[in-house]
């Protein structure tokens, strides 16, 4: 899994590609939380190439976004999310703790 | 087909039955909400069954029928009552939310059926979706 | 000439397409006056789409980052470039005053 | 041809010029560089031959010949003298900078030949893009 993180002065954008399942999110936890020890808690997860998001790969969404609002210091915002994603989150109710947008530049342009 | 329980088969059990799913006909979005509910299945195997990677197999087969697609997963793990898993509380706050808990409920919200038979020969759990 | 701005918390993003010569080039004055006046001094302009510029689109450039390096409260970055208008830029050495992004996620990025 | 001075014209002699530096040859970025200069001299026309928008018209002609492309531009305007226009100073800070007075600079930049004649008939401007 290639996480690929390009960070901006107000926030930094997050990208990978393929299936986030049990097997690979710890990768892009580990990723996040990088972000994190470098103080940098303004994210912006695309997922415009991600297909496929198990609950485990929610979860790395979810503690993030818990990690990120803390202290009010920031937050996660989603980007480019498929139709198939985004009504599996809506299945379970996790649809409500995430801002999305249709374009990076929407997200980066929000922070 | 037979995969060892680590979570590195994953995507080849959701090609597998995503595949079959296809050619019983489901459109694209039933087709991912099953294969997410078969790498939720077969990852609970991995965690609670079997208790961790590496422990033993499973067993995926599929069934396209009249009446759907019907999946099942085979392990020699531990048992347990389903009817005991309380429905994840959908929660308010951030704070108190966790995706842990929801992969049961994610099963049986997909499927149309999701039962668990446990015998001498290993678990066995049962998963219908059924043709609108 | 369509000018389409977006404006995001930080910045706004000026949009246009096609040709920008004495003829037009007071539509797209019109565009940044109306952003100054908005009290919005960081600004974006995508060039994506447009492929002339003339000295008089220059002059509305160069007025416009002066407008908005005033009292330090702004900047008109550019962004999509093409490397005809950049190469022309370069023919009278105005190019020097402007940051040049490949991305408008870039360019807003760095506001 | 024969174009009304208005800038509203512009595109059409940039897309006269562009179509004739095609064939005659030149890549993109010098048609570019060519249409750039027809541009401003057209402009120029309108702003200080004419004085102004609908004053007059402009004849454009565009002759390949085996040294290159001459380009030439017609007015019945006012004339004047090129030789005492100066050179715009590239300055340093950017408050200091205008483009304003760059179009003279850039035709004779851009094109290989740039040469006013000024007769009774009126003003002609002939600029030759040379083919390297
Ligand atoms: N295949 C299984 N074998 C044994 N126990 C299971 C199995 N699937 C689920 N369970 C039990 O049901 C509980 C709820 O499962 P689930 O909803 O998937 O949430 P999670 O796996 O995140 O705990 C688990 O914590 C576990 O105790
Ligand atoms: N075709 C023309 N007829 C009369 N005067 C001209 C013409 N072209 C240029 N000039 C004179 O030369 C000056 C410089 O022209 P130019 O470099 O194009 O800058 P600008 O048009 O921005 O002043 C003009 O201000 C004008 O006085």
């Amino acid at each position: 899994m290639d996480v690929v993180t390009t960070d901006y002065k107000r926030c930094s954008v997050i990208r990978t590609s393929g299936r986030i399942d049990s097997f690979n999110s710890p990768y892009l936890e580990q990723a996040f939380q990088q972000k994190a020890e470098e103080g940098r808690y303004r994210l912006v997860f695309d997922l415009s190439d991600v297909d496929f998001i198990s609950s485990r790969g929610w979860w790395v969404l979810i503690e993030t976004q818990k990690l990120c609002k803390r202290y009010n210091r920031g937050e996660l915002v989603l980007v480019g999310i498929s139709d198939e994603i985004r009504d599996s989150l809506r299945l379970v109710g996790l649809q409500k703790y995430f801002k999305m947008y249709d374009s990076v530049t929407d997200a980066v342009g929000s922070f | 087909m037979i995969y060892p329980a680590r979570y590195e088969n994953l995507s080849q059990v959701r090609d597998f039955v995503a595949e079959l799913a296809k050619q019983a006909g489901f459109v694209d979005k039933v087709i991912y909400r099953v294969i997410l509910a078969v790498d939720e299945a077969f990852t609970n195997i991995i965690d609670h069954a079997y208790g961790g990677e590496g422990l033993g197999d499973i067993e995926c087969t599929c069934q396209i029928t009249e009446e759907g697609l019907t999946v099942r997963l085979r392990d020699q793990g531990n048992r347990f009552d389903p009817t005991l898993v309380p429905e994840p509380e959908i929660k308010k706050s951030l704070h108190e939310v966790s995706p842990r808990g929801v992969g049961l409920f994610l099963m049986r919200q997909i499927m149309d059926e999701v039962s668990y038979e446990f015998t001498d020969k290993g678990n066995e759990l049962t998963m219908v979706k059924r043709f609108d």
